[in-house]
This record gives structure tokens, C-alpha cells and sequence, in this order.
């Protein structure tokens, strides 16, 4: 699975990342709580580029490079196939953020890790940036199995 | 179906998954030199700084290796007997295989400097040696860092945040020549020097004496409550060598990672690997590398052919809050672009329309990308460059790349698990 | 003060009943009485009729017209009328039992009559609608009188009174008759009004019906797109009118007629013509509500609203056909029976004199293709 | 002139303690009433704000309170701070006053005075959730006898369809919206006269499209892509004058689309000038059928205006299978003030008035009825069905189903909404996708509603609901009113 772009739809308005923010910060998606007392920071950044916009998501890739790469095994693949970090395990080398080819991990604000999208994973349904989007802009997919 | 790995690493890690990907029945065998589990070598200066628990220092937990149903035999191989498919311990056990993989990887190069055998001389290789140093740190005392390559400047950092007054004495003319250009290196230099590290660069340790000293070419003498020795590793390549395989600077494998011999495989730092940048065969002793290398060769060898293109050379680090990452070729040449914003920095060395190496310090978030275009040779025209080096972002990365990303996605040719 | 029937639109509950013999044999009134009489609950005193068939056959060739007057002037002043329109070989009052149930009666009066040839001629119109649009005038523009029925061989006797009262007034174990219909009715405003009673006639055609059609408005103003004048404000007359104007004005069969009053639902249909009727005639869809029993001289169909949400029972016994809204009203009057059925919503019940092929081509109206240009 | 008399309309409230600096506000304002400094300062600029509520409704901690800017004139009942405000806009400008969607004013709304009936134990009531409950509509000449060939017809599963609104009045994203959902519905949706994109071509079966003065987009292929073709003679927003689509919203594909000049103004003229009287009508109806080989019915739209019997009559017998009438809260993109808020007549005055005229005349049963303008609800739409119409279009209610705010600044093209605006970056924040599924669910709702009033009058098709007068009574009308509505008092 992974966050899909239909950034034709994509305003920009970035709600995904005040609430793909807000999901991860500790304060159970309440986004005022969260930016007023937390850290927040987004998963996933939104690129906006010639009128077009889209959030640089994690694509959850089979054979991921940032698993491959990290030093510790805190990049993990769970069951369902979704590439998370144990932030307990990482020490903010950020081999992974240098292997990913879409730029897509990056360093927490104090660069003491490195975080990424985990598909709210541990929080109950849909991804928070899916669920947010005011424009249906990006959804949930289903990797299918190509030939 | 009978497994056997020599050497319980990052590349045996990666063989077990990569042989259970294909093999969910065969017997896996690990033989485990160190006896001290999978654990990371990177991570060992962290132990040694205090900043992380030993617990966080293994790779791999130990329930993963029973979950892939792989045995770890604590024991170190002396001997391989290709011809009867057997590997022989240190206290005269063996192992029957069918399929062999030599994951034995390095050890650091110890000069041969006067008084290099000192007890309070050490290299920073082995969850050991870390535990040797620890009990020889001193606050307040002095420690001296031979080489300032990785291992050596998180040495240094690890032992500076033990209090102690660390001194990083680098051949070259700058620190971490392999990793950094002189115009990185004088900040990364800066840098350390600021927390408090001196970095004496272009001097060599000429002797080390008895009264803890260190003796430089100049004449000057330091001195030294411990010593860390750390200006390389080498390939251990012997047991390859005796039973008759083919070496090199390392151990030499086709693209398949299989040696001279068809039924034994070898991954990690011990083998010569494809530099993809200049194409020719380099031990490239690099973690990323080495878990794709054992994940591919476990593949192989449990049937599933997978070929494996060779890596670049590519390093991260990061030492008293300063972020440094580095891909591509230390010896290439071409346009160099630079752009420099505060503590932050960019570096990019363009050929033509390529992208062949690119240093950043304190801004890793563009470095994934940067790695992208570099390994796979994407082909950008300089203009694009020149306008992405104004403002190095995501966003500003050249159309060709967002283009080959988007295709990437679309054509299939990346599958999300 | 109260409004009367036709002032406004008086819903209500009812019973229905129907007897034939379809070898046409004529019986008396006794059965019929007993059959509406079972479901006395069913009606409150407020209003209950009969329609005879078969009753008159000296008089077979004249329209028979039983007319409701107020006073004498009245009768009168409609006698002036109808002479003026007819020629009338017989008139008399209505024979009655006077009883103590029975109050308020009008004067009821009988004309055995045909139209006046010049008449005919200078309307150019058919017969029928010659005799439809007359009764209509009256009903609608004379005051103090109603033409209660209007047909050949049969009538209607109604008024205010439980139904078996009424049964008694009309002395209806005098006539005989093959197909007897009759109702009993629960209305929710108090004044009865002789005329609002069932059944309600055109010509040969008598509607009893238990009901209420909630399409009322909208089938009332479809029909008066085609000229019908609604003076009562009953369910009912729409009916009659609904039957009147589909069978005899537009010449559908009686199966087309029900395909539209109580028509399929549109994932039921099964044809393009029934689709093609619904939508010609859906200003004529009976929505709501209903049973009724529709009879003329060669017979009767009853039927329920799509959905059946009134009761409506048949039964057999050798060449009787009874119809009832419920099982006893029949059983009181034939315990033992042939058969006995529940018919679904929209599913007719037709019965035939044995010796005729339609209910349509019995009438005597007929269609008149010559007077559809009126 | 640098003074300005013109105060602003609203004021934009911030909730500081709720204000979390996300910039959504700010990158969703096309108006610019936003704007966030490099300091993290907040500034806002009220007078720009129009009141659609954009920046309220994304505000992820709703920090935002939009109210009426709190300045009073002088209490006068006569002269109302919108009189003043429009002295003074005039004053400024020279110009006509210019707005966009339905007549606002306070006349009497028929819909609001009308009450339905419900069965109470003389009858039962008909559960829609248990018993079938048809809503099936067919629109167009039903005159043919049984036996012969009947007329080209719509089918409707649900008696509401979408209100022609052009591609260039409106966003492509908000005709995908409406097409889909009528295809979705089993209902209709209408080009209006900006001719047909050619990515909507596949709704054809689904599509009525429209012939106006400014013949956009009108070939043979736009016909013929179609169920049905309506000729528009006008609307109900501005009876009398054509339209004007300003050069700023004819795009290069809403040119295209329209066959005209790309930024340039797409002019529609006041009449058709191939139209001048009824017989020039018949004409142009037996062209459209002719072109259409007979093969789809033919509407023609008009505003409902004084003598508009005697005009749907004549539209009648000049051929039209369907007459649309618009009634004076019909909505514009853009339309003179003056015109929008004092010409026509309520539609309910029109229905019941034509339904009875076509009646008396016997020509009822050659046309279907289609009442637009100011369709609020499904009551509404009941209402209208019982005075005499076969189905209604929306448009105001489907474009706020879609978002609109009824900020009334269509004409601006600059709708944060994506509606009424070509802006390529303005139009994507209307995602079709999700605006189908709202214009769905408002007509499947709507269905419901429908399905539920008729079960309540013991009804169980939508054919006896039609013209079915006694389901209605008047509250607080006059006798005179009473009986140009053809219903009776409530108590009555």
C-alpha cells in the first residue's frame, strides 16, 4: 500500500501536512494541541512546482534501499509491507535518507533522526494526509502485481 | 537444501532473508567468528560514547534469526574443503554445505609504527575492542586519533564526549579524503575544531613510546593517555585464498556475487565490488552495499538468479551535530558547483551530463535524490543544474529526474511491498 | 354548517359485495342483503346501495332513469327537463317500504325513456353520450335532483342507511336480477347525502368501492381535461369516469383499462404497450387504496389497488361468482364453495355472462367513433 | 478617485489561541484577504473578503469566524445600507451594477406558504422502505395514441435534473460533476449554450444540450451528442437580455469548446435573431428535429415572465415536447442587479397558471413541464409537482452541493470554490470525483425525501402526485392567490 498522488486535484493547501503532522505528534491528531505544545513536522513534504503540487510520499518500495541501507534495523517492513522507522533504533546517520531516491526521508527538525511516511500505521484507518484531503487529491492504493 | 554462512554480519543478514525469499525450507548455518551475535560496527562508537545502550547494537535481534529457522554455530572457520562441501572450526567441529557463503569481511590495517604494540594502542573495529577502550578512557586525559576517516572521527567524537581531549592526526592534507573535497573538509575541519578536537592535518605518526607519546614526522610529541588506530581495513580474505579461490584486493565474484567456485558465494566487505561510476572492480566496504550483496546472494543461492549492478561509493555521517553526506566518485573531475548557506553546504561535480559526485553538509534531505541521479547516471543537462544550485530543494530538482521518478512508478519497474 | 357531499370530499371506509349468476339466471335481492349485511361493522349508517342487473326486461330497450328530488318543484322542473330531451313511455315513483331506519328519504322517481330523435340530431351526438351528458347537467346544474342511475335493464337503489336498511326500503326481494352488487359505507362526515351514496352509475356502469384515492386531484383533473364534469367529489365518480373515458372514449379492453388504474409497476412490465399505457395514461393511475367492483350489463370486474391495501375475496359455486371485501360476507350467503381466492394488488377478477365475450361489447353504449368529435 | 466609500462587507475574525500558522488561509485566498509575513504576522485585508468561507471551511482549527463587517448606517427602513452601498459602488464605478446567482430579495416565496398532505387512518400511509415507490418520469409529447409511434421521450429515475450551466459560466470540473451524477442517477444535466467539451462527449445519453442566441458550439455533432436539445430563449435570472461571458474566463479550451476566439467576449444576444416571433420558434424546432432526424425530444426554455400561459401555449402548438420555465429566483453567473431582482414571476405562479392553461386547452398531455429556479429542497420539489410540473431543474442547489457559498461573485471568475471560474488552477479545486459523489448523494437524498412525502400522502408513484392539487394547501395567502395556485386554504 501506499499514498497515492492525483495531484491534478492537488491544491496545495498543505492540510496534509498539518495533519499528517498532527498524527504524529503525540497528541492524538489534535492539531492545535500538537502545533501549540509539540514539534510537529509532516511525514511527507508537499513539492509545489510550476502551478503543480503534490506530496513526496513514501512509496513503501518492495526491495527498499532505505532498508537495505540502514545501519541499525530500525527501517523495517512490516506484514502489510509498509516501510517504517523504530525511532527507539535510529540514530540519525541518515544512510536512508541519503538512499532513498525520492527524498522522501528526511531528518527530524533536530536531525536527531530520521522520519518518514509510515501510512499512520499504529493509528486507527486511514492514512491522516488521505483522510484530510479536502480534494480527494491523494487516496490509499493497493499495490497491484504488475506482469 | 543445506546453507552455510561464514561470518554473522550485515551481508549474512542479508543472505538469510534473501535465501528464505526463495528457500522457505532449506537449512541456513551461521558461523558466528565473533561469537558476539549480528550486530553493527558503525554503532560501537556510539557504546563507547554512552549515548546508546548495548542492547541497540545488534542488527538483527536474535529472535530473527530463529524466526528465519537459521542456526548461529558460535565459532570461528579455519579451514573451507571445497571438495567435500565442509568448513572446519577452531576446535575442530566441521559443517557440511551445499551452498557456501563467505561473509567474513574486514580488519583494520595496523601500521607498523614503533610501539604500535602498546596496550593502550587500539583500533575501534569490534564490540571488543570498544569494551578494551572503555576500560582505558580517562577523563580529562588525552587520546590521539590516527587517520580521520569514519571510524576515526567517530572515534574521536565518542572519546570527546567521554571528556577527554581528542587529537586527530591525518596524513593527507585534509580530513576524510575519501569522503570530502578540500573545500568540505576546511568546514568539516572548522567544525570539529570548534567542539574542541585539534586536527593536525598532513603529519604522520612516526613512533608511539612507552611513555604514552605519540611522535609526529615533525617532531612534535603528544601526549597520549590511548591511542586509536584507524587509518583502514583490508579484506579477510584468507580462508578464500587457502581453499583456492580466485582474489584480488578482494575476494572476486561474478555478477551473480558467486566466486570461482560455483557452489560458494561472497558478500560484504571482503569482496571486490563494480564501481558503477568508473566501472572497474573496488572493494567497496559499505553497509548499504553489504546487505544488498548478502540479500542477492542468498537469492542466488537458493536459485532465484539476481543480478547484482555494483554499487557507488557513498557514505553518511555525522559527528557533533554536523550532518555530512557523500556519494560518487572521490576521483572524479569536471564542473564543480557550489552552493553555501550558513553551516550548510553543496557541492557537485557535473561530467558532461552527468551528475558524478556530490558532497553536502547539513543538508541531507536533498542528498536522497542527488544519490539517485548519481548511481543510475541520469542523464541532465548542466542549465538544469545551474538553476537547481541557486536553491537546492526537492522542488528544484531537475524535470528529468521528477520525470524518470514518475516513470519509475508508472512503468512498474518500482514495486511497493 | 355542514357541507354536503359534493360541497366537499368526504373520505371513507366501506364494504363491498357482489353476486352473479353467469347463466343469467335472475335471483332476488334476499342473497345480496345477507352478503353486505355480514359486514355491518364495515359501515356506519351514513350510507348503503345496490346496483341490479337483469331487473327491468320489459323495459329493455329504454333507458331507465331513477331520479332523486328534493321536493315536488324540483321533480318538476327536472320533468320539464327530461321531456324536453326524452321521450318517456313511463313514469313512477319508486316503490318503498316506509321504516323507522330509513329517514329523510327524497322522493325517488323511475323514467323508462329514450332521447328525442330531433334532440339527437341537432347535438349530433351518439346516443350514450347524449344520455351521459344530460344526466351530468343534471347532476350538476339542477338544483334539488339526482340521477342516481341511468342505464338499460338495471339500477341503482342507495341511500342513506346501513346497507341492509336500505335493502329493506327499495323492497329488493321484489326484483331479480343475475348480478347484484352492493355497499355499505363508513363515511367521516356526518350529514349523508342520498346522492353520494353508492353505487355510483354512468349508464350501465356502477362503481361500489372501498377507498380512497389518493391521486384524486390529479386523475380528477385529467378528467376534466377531457370534458367530464366531477360534481360529487367522490372517489368514485372519478372512477366510474376513469372507466368510462378509457373503455368507451379511448377503446381500451378491459385488461388495458386495469393496465392503467392499477398499473404494473414499471420493473413488473412486461410489454412496451403497457409502458406506453402507463405513460399515455398516468394522469389515470388509481393511487391510494381501493377495491372495487365495476358492473354492467354482462358482467363484473373487481380489483385492488397495485399494492393491495384494501381486502377483496372471491369465490365460485357452480354458476354463481361472488365477490365480497370479506370471506364471510360470502360464506353467510354459500358455505359451501368451489373456490375460494385472495387476488393479488392490480389482479382483476373478471366475470362474464357465459354468453358473452367482453363486459365492453354488452353494453349498450358501445364505442361511438361518430361522437368523438363533441 | 482615492477615497472610497465603499467599507468593507466583511470582517475576518482570527482565533489567536487557535491560529496555527499553516498558511492554508492564506494559499487558499484568490481574494487575498490572507497573508502571512516572514515574521509569522497575520494580516487581513476585509475589505477583499466576499463571504464564500474558502479559508473558514479549510482552516484545520476553525480560528477563523467570517461576519458581517459591524458598521451601521442610521436605522431607516426605507433607504437600507444596500441601497446606500449600491448608490455608492455607482458612484465610484458609472457603471451597472453587476451580480452573480438568484434574485435575493425578500418577495413572498409560494413555496414557503404551500403545506403538504399525509394520510391519517382513512387511509394508510406507504412505507418507501418496505413498498416499491416509483419516481420514474418520462418528459416530452405523450399524445400519441396507443398503437401508434410514440414521441422521443427522457426517461428520469428521479424527477430532478441539473439547470443548463455553460462550460466557461462554470468550470469543466463542474459539468463532469453534474454529468456523471445524472448518468449515476438515471437523470439529465445540461450543457447550456457553451457548447460541449469534448470530454463529456461519453455522457451523451445523459446530456440535454442547449441552443441559445450565441449558437456556441451548435453543429450537427453537439446535437447528435445529446438526449435531448433545448432551445433557450431565456432565463430566469435575466429575463430580456442575453448573456455575457467576459473575455477573462473564455480560456483556450473554453474557446474551443465554444467555437470563438480564445479571450475574447462570448456575447449572446438578447433574442435569437432567427426568432423574432412564435411562428420563427416553430421553425427553429422542426430545424432541431429535422437535424436530429426526429429522434430526440425538444425543449425550449423561457423565463417566466407576466403572460407567460399564453406564451408556454404557444410553444406548444409550435411543437415543443417540453417548455422549461424559469422563475424569477432562477440563478446567473453574471447578470445586471437592476434586471435579476425585479423582473419575472415566482415559478409557482407560473406552473400552476400554465399547467391549468394547457389543461383548459387540451393540449397538456403534448408537453412535459419543467419548473426551474429556486429550487431549494426536496418539499419544494414536491410542491411544484403537485401544481402541475413533471420534473424540476436545479442549479443553485446543485452548485451548492458542490460548494458554492452564494457569495454572488460569480462574474469575478475568481471563485476559491472552483465553480464559477475557468482558472485551470482555481477549477482543480473542484475534484469531479468527489463532486459527483456529493451531487449524488444530495439527489439521492432528495430521492429519499421524495419517496418519503409520497409514502405520507398514500402515494406510490409520482404520477399521481402530478398536478395533484388537493395535496396542497395555501398558509397566509390571499383568496386571489389561492386561486392562481389552484389549491385551497389550510383548514379549508
Amino acid at each position: 500500500m501506499k499514498v497515492q498522488n492525483n495531484s491534478e486535484y492537488c491544491l496545495g493547501c498543505g492540510l496534509c501536512q498539518v495533519y499528517c503532522a498532527a498524527a504524529h505528534d503525540g497528541y492524538n491528531g489534535n492539531v492545535i494541541k500538537a502545533f501549540k505544545k509539540g514539534t510537529p513536522q509532516a511525514r511527507a513534504g508537499l513539492i509545489k512546482k510550476n502551478h503543480e503540487s503534490w506530496i513526496n510520499t513514501c512509496r513503501h518500495c518492495q526491495d527498499a534501499p532505505c532498508i537495505n541501507a540502514c545501519i541499525t534495523g530500525a527501517l523495517q517492513k512490516d506484514e502489510k509491507g509498509t516501510v517504517f522507522i523504530d525511532s527507539q533504533r535510529c540514530v540519525g546517520c541518515f544512510t536512508c535518507v541519503m538512499v532513498c531516491p525520492f527524498g522522501h526521508i528526511q531528518p527530524s527538525r533536530d536531525s536527531s533522526r530520521a522520519i518518514k511516511c509510515d501510512l499512520c500505521r499504529g493509528l486507527s484507518g486511514t492514512p491522516a494526509c488521505v483522510a484530510f484531503c479536502p480534494n480527494g487529491a491523494l487516496r490509499l492504493a493497493e499495490e497491484v502485481d504488475r506482469p | 537444501m543445506r546453507y552455510v554462512i561464514i561470518g554473522n554480519c550485515i551481508a549474512a543478514a542479508g543472505a538469510v532473508e534473501g535465501i528464505r525469499s526463495a528457500d522457505q525450507k532449506g537449512e541456513i548455518t551461521i558461523i558466528d567468528g565473533e561469537k558476539r551475535g549480528c550486530y553493527t560496527r558503525p554503532l560501537i562508537s556510539y557504546l563507547l560514547a554512552g549515548s546508546k545502550p548495548s542492547s541497540l547494537l545488534y542488527y538483527r535481534p536474535e529472535e530473527f534469526f530463529a524466526q528465519q529457522q537459521a542456526r548461529v554455530i558460535a565459532g570461528r572457520a579455519v579451514r573451507i574443503d571445497p571438495a567435500e562441501g565442509q568448513v572446519v572450526l577452531e576446535d575442530g567441529r566441521s559443517v557440511d554445505y551445499d551452498r557456501l557463503l563467505l561473509a567474513t569481511g574486514a580488519s583494520p590495517v595496523i601500521p607498523g609504527l614503533p610501539g604500535i604494540e602498546q596496550p593502550w594502542v587500539k583500533t575501534l573495529y569490534t564490540w571488543k575492542d570498544a569494551e578494551e577502550i572503555e576500560a582505558l578512557i580517562e577523563a580529562g586525559g588525552t587520546a590521539v586519533v590516527l587517520g580521520s576517516g569514519l571510524i576515526g572521527i567517530k572515534a574521536a567524537e565518542a572519546l570527546h564526549q567521554r571528556n577527554m581531549k581528542v587529537v586527530i592526526v591525518e596524513k593527507q592534507e585534509q580530513i576524510l579524503p575519501r569522503l570530502l573535497s578540500p573545500w568540505s573538509a576546511t568546514a568539516a575541519t572548522r567544525h570539529l575544531e570548534e567542539q574542541g578536537i585539534q586536527v593536525l592535518t598532513g603529519r604522520e605518526a612516526m613512533s608511539i613510546t612507552e611513555q604514552h607519546q605519540v611522535e609526529l614526522d615533525n617532531g612534535v610529541k603528544i601526549p597520549a593517555q590511548l591511542v586509536i588506530v584507524a587509518v583502514g581495513t583490508r579484506p579477510n580474505q584468507a580462508l578464500a585464498r587457502d581453499a583456492g579461490l580466485e582474489t584480488g584486493q578482494g575476494i572476486i565474484v561474478n555478477r551473480h556475487l558467486q566466486t570461482s567456485n560455483p557452489n560458494i558465494w561472497a558478500a560484504g566487505d571482503v569482496i571486490e565490488t563494480r564501481n558503477i561510476l568508473s566501472g572497474t572492480a573496488e572493494v567497496m566496504a559499505l553497509l548499504p552495499l553489504a546487505h544488498l550483496e548478502g540479500y542477492l546472494a542468498g537469492c542466488n543461492m537458493a536459485g532465484k538468479s539476481a543480478n547484482y549492478p555494483g554499487g557507488i561509493f557513498l557514505n553518511a555521517v555525522h559527528f557533533m551535530g554536523m550532518h555530512i553526506i557523500a556519494a560518487g566518485d572521490p576521483n572524479s573531475s569536471g564542473t564543480v558547483l557550489n552552493w553555501q548557506e550558513g553551516q550548510s553546504s553543496l557541492e557537485l561535480t557535473i561530467d558532461g551530463e552527468y551528475l558524478v559526485r556530490y558532497i553536502s553538509i547539513n543538508i541531507p534531505g536533498i542528498t536522497g535524490p542527488l544519490t539517485a541521479i548519481t548511481e543510475k547516471q541520469m542523464k541532465i543537462a548542466a542549465g538544469e543544474w545551474q538553476e537547481f544550485i541557486k536553491q537546492p530543494s526537492i522542488a528544484n530538482l531537475p524535470a528529468a529526474y521528477l520525470a524518470e521518478t514518475r516513470r519509475w512508478e508508472d512503468d512498474g519497474s518500482l514495486r511497493c511491498g | 354548517m355542514l357541507k354536503l357531499e359534493g360541497d366537499i370530499r368526504i373520505p371513507s371506509g366501506c364494504a363491498i359485495a357482489a353476486v352473479m349468476n353467469r347463466s343469467a339466471e335472475r335471483f332476488d335481492g334476499h342473497t345480496i342483503i345477507a352478503s353486505i349485511a355480514t359486514m355491518h361493522k364495515r359501515s356506519n349508517g351514513l350510507g348503503g346501495g345496490f346496483a341490479a342487473y337483469g331487473i327491468y326486461p320489459e323495459y329493455r330497450d329504454y333507458y331507465a332513469l331513477h331520479v332523486f328530488y328534493d321536493d315536488d318543484g324540483a321533480r318538476q322542473m327536472c320533468e320539464r327537463y327530461l321531456q324536453h330531451h326524452f321521450r318517456i313511455k313511463d313514469r313512477e315513483p319508486v316503490p318503498v317500504r316506509r321504516t323507522r331506519k330509513i329517514t329523510d328519504a327524497p322522493l325517488i322517481w323511475r323514467y323508462f325513456a329514450v332521447p328525442r330523435e330531433d334532440r339527437l340530431y341537432r347535438e349530433q351526438l351518439g346516443e350514450e353520450d347524449f344520455v351521459a351528458r344530460v344526466m351530468m347537467t343534471i347532476n350538476s346544474d339542477l338544483r334539488g335532483a339526482f340521477v342516481a342511475s341511468s342505464g338499460k335493464d338495471m339500477a341503482a337503489f342507495k341511500g342513506v342507511g346501513y346497507p341492509e336498511d336500505i335493502g329493506e326500503f327499495f323492497r329488493l326481494e321484489e326484483y331479480q336480477a343475475y348480478l347484484w352488487t352492493a355497499h355499505g359505507r363508513f363515511p367521516t362526515n356526518t350529514p349523508g347525502w342520498w346522492g353520494g351514496a353508492h353505487p355510483f352509475t354512468l349508464l350501465n356502469w356502477s362503481v361500489v368501492h372501498n377507498g380512497e384515492i389518493s391521486s384524486y386531484s390529479t386523475n380528477r383533473r385529467y378528467l376534466e381535461m377531457y370534458g367530464y364534469k366531477i360534481s360529487l367529489q367522490t372517489d368514485t365518480e372519478v372512477i366510474a369516469y376513469a372507466f368510462d373515458f378509457l373503455m368507451r372514449q379511448q377503446g381500451l379492453s378491459l385488461e388495458d383499462t386495469i393496465d392503467v388504474i392499477a398499473a404494473p409497476f414499471w420493473s413488473n412490465l412486461e410489454q412496451e404497450k403497457q409502458a406506453h399505457l402507463r405513460r399515455k395514461y398516468a394522469g389515470l393511475l388509481l393511487n391510494g387504496p381501493f377495491s372495487i367492483i365495476v358492473a354492467t350489463n354482462n358482467g363484473l370486474m373487481a380489483v385492488n389497488d397495485r399494492i393491495k391495501l384494501r381486502p377483496l375475496v372471491a369465490a365460485t359455486r357452480d354458476e354463481f361468482l361472488y365477490v365480497a371485501s370479506e370471506e364471510s360476507a360470502i360464506r353467510a350467503v354459500a358455505p359451501v364453495l368451489d373456490r375460494v381466492w385472495s387476488p393479488g394488488g392490480g389482479e382483476p377478477i373478471i366475470g362474464l355472462l357465459y354468453n358473452k365475450k367482453g363486459l365492453l361489447e354488452a353494453s349498450p353504449v358501445g364505442l361511438q367513433t361518430d361522437a368523438q368529435s363533441a | 478617485m482615492t477615497l472610497s466609500m465603499l467599507t468593507p462587507a466583511f470582517t475576518v475574525g482570527r482565533n489567536e489561541e487557535r491560529c496555527i500558522r499553516c498558511g492554508v488561509c492564506v494559499n487558499q485566498c484568490i481574494n487575498e484577504v490572507h497573508h502571512l509575513d516572514e515574521d509569522g504576522f497575520m494580516w487581513v485585508t476585509d475589505k477583499n473578503c466576499v463571504g464564500c468561507h474558502r479559508c473558514a471551511v479549510l482552516c484545520p482549527t476553525q480560528a477563523l469566524a467570517i461576519t458581517e463587517f459591524p458598521l451601521a448606517f442610521r436605522p431607516n427602513n426605507y433607504w437600507s445600507s444596500a441601497s446606500l452601498r449600491e448608490i455608492y459602488a455607482q458612484a465610484e464605478t458609472g457603471g451597472v451594477l453587476l451580480t452573480g446567482m438568484g434574485n435575493p430579495r425578500p418577495y413572498r416565496s409560494y413555496f414557503d406558504h404551500l403545506l403538504l398532505n399525509a394520510s391519517q387512518v382513512t387511509n394508510p400511509s406507504i412505507d418507501p422502505l418496505r413498498e416499491p415507490m416509483e419516481l420514474t418520469t418520462y418528459l416530452g409529447n405523450q399524445a400519441a395514441m396507443l398503437g401508434e409511434r410514440e414521441k422521443p421521450l427522457l426517461k428520469l429515475e428521479v424527477p430532478v435534473m441539473f439547470s443548463a450551466m455553460s462550460y466557461g459560466a462554470v468550470s469543466l470540473n463542474v459539468q463532469k460533476s453534474l454529468a456523471r451524477a445524472a448518468r449515476e442517477m438515471a437523470t439529465f444535466w445540461n450543457t447550456g449554450e457553451g457548447g460541449l467539451h469534448s470530454d463529456l462527449k461519453e455522457y451523451a445519453d445523459s446530456t440535454i444540450v442547449q441552443v441559445a442566441s450565441g449558437r456556441f458550439g451548435v453543429t450537427p455533432d453537439y446535437l447528435n451528442n445529446a438526449a435531448a436539445v433545448e432551445i433557450k430563449i431565456g432565463q430566469g435570472a435575466k429575463p430580456g437580455i442575453g448573456g455575457h461571458l467576459p473575455a477573462e474566463k473564455v480560456s483556450a479550451d473554453v474557446a474551443k469548446t465554444r467555437m470563438i476566439p480564445a479571450w475574447s467576449d462570448a456575447i449572446s444576444p438578447a433574442p435569437h435573431h432567427d426568432i423574432y416571433s412564435i411562428e420563427d420558434l416553430a421553425q427553429l424546432i422542426e430545424t432541431l428535429k429535422v437535424a436530429t432526424n426526429y429522434q430526440k425530444p425538444v425543449s425550449v426554455k423561457v423565463a417566466a415572465v407576466h403572460n407567460i400561459s399564453a406564451i408556454a401555449s404557444g410553444m406548444v402548438r409550435a411543437g415543443a415536447d417540453i417548455v422549461a420555465i424559469d422563475g424569477f429566483r432562477g440563478a446567473t453567473g453574471a447578470a445586471p442587479m437592476r434586471i435579476r431582482d425585479n423582473i419575472g414571476i415566482p415559478i409557482e405562479m407560473a406552473i400552476a397558471q400554465v399547467d391549468q392553461r394547457l389543461r383548459d386547452e387540451g393540449i397538456r398531455q403534448s408537453v412535459s413541464l419543467v419548473a426551474a429556479g429556486g429550487i431549494r429542497n426536496s418539499a419544494d420539489v414536491v410542491k411544484i409537482l403537485a401544481l402541475g410540473a413533471d420534473a424540476v431543474y436545479i442549479g443553485t442547489a446543485a452548485l451548492i452541493a458542490l460548494g458554492c457559498h452564494l457569495c454572488q461573485t460569480c462574474f469575478t471568475g475568481r471563485c476559491n470554490w472552483g465553480i464559477a471560474t475557468t482558472d485551470r488552477q482555481l477549477s482543480k479545486r473542484l475534484n469531479p470525483e468527489i463532486g459527483a459523489i456529493r451531487a449524488i448523494n444530495l439527489l439521492k437524498a432528495w430521492e429519499h425525501e421524495i419517496k418519503e412525502m409520497m409514502g405520507g400522502m398514500g402515494i406510490n408513484a409520482v404520477d399521481s402526485l402530478r398536478g395533484n392539487r388537493l395535496m396542497l394547501k395555501g398558509i397566509g395567502l390571499e383568496q386571489h392567490e389561492l386561486e392562481l395556485l389552484g389549491v385551497t386554504a389550510a383548514g379549508d
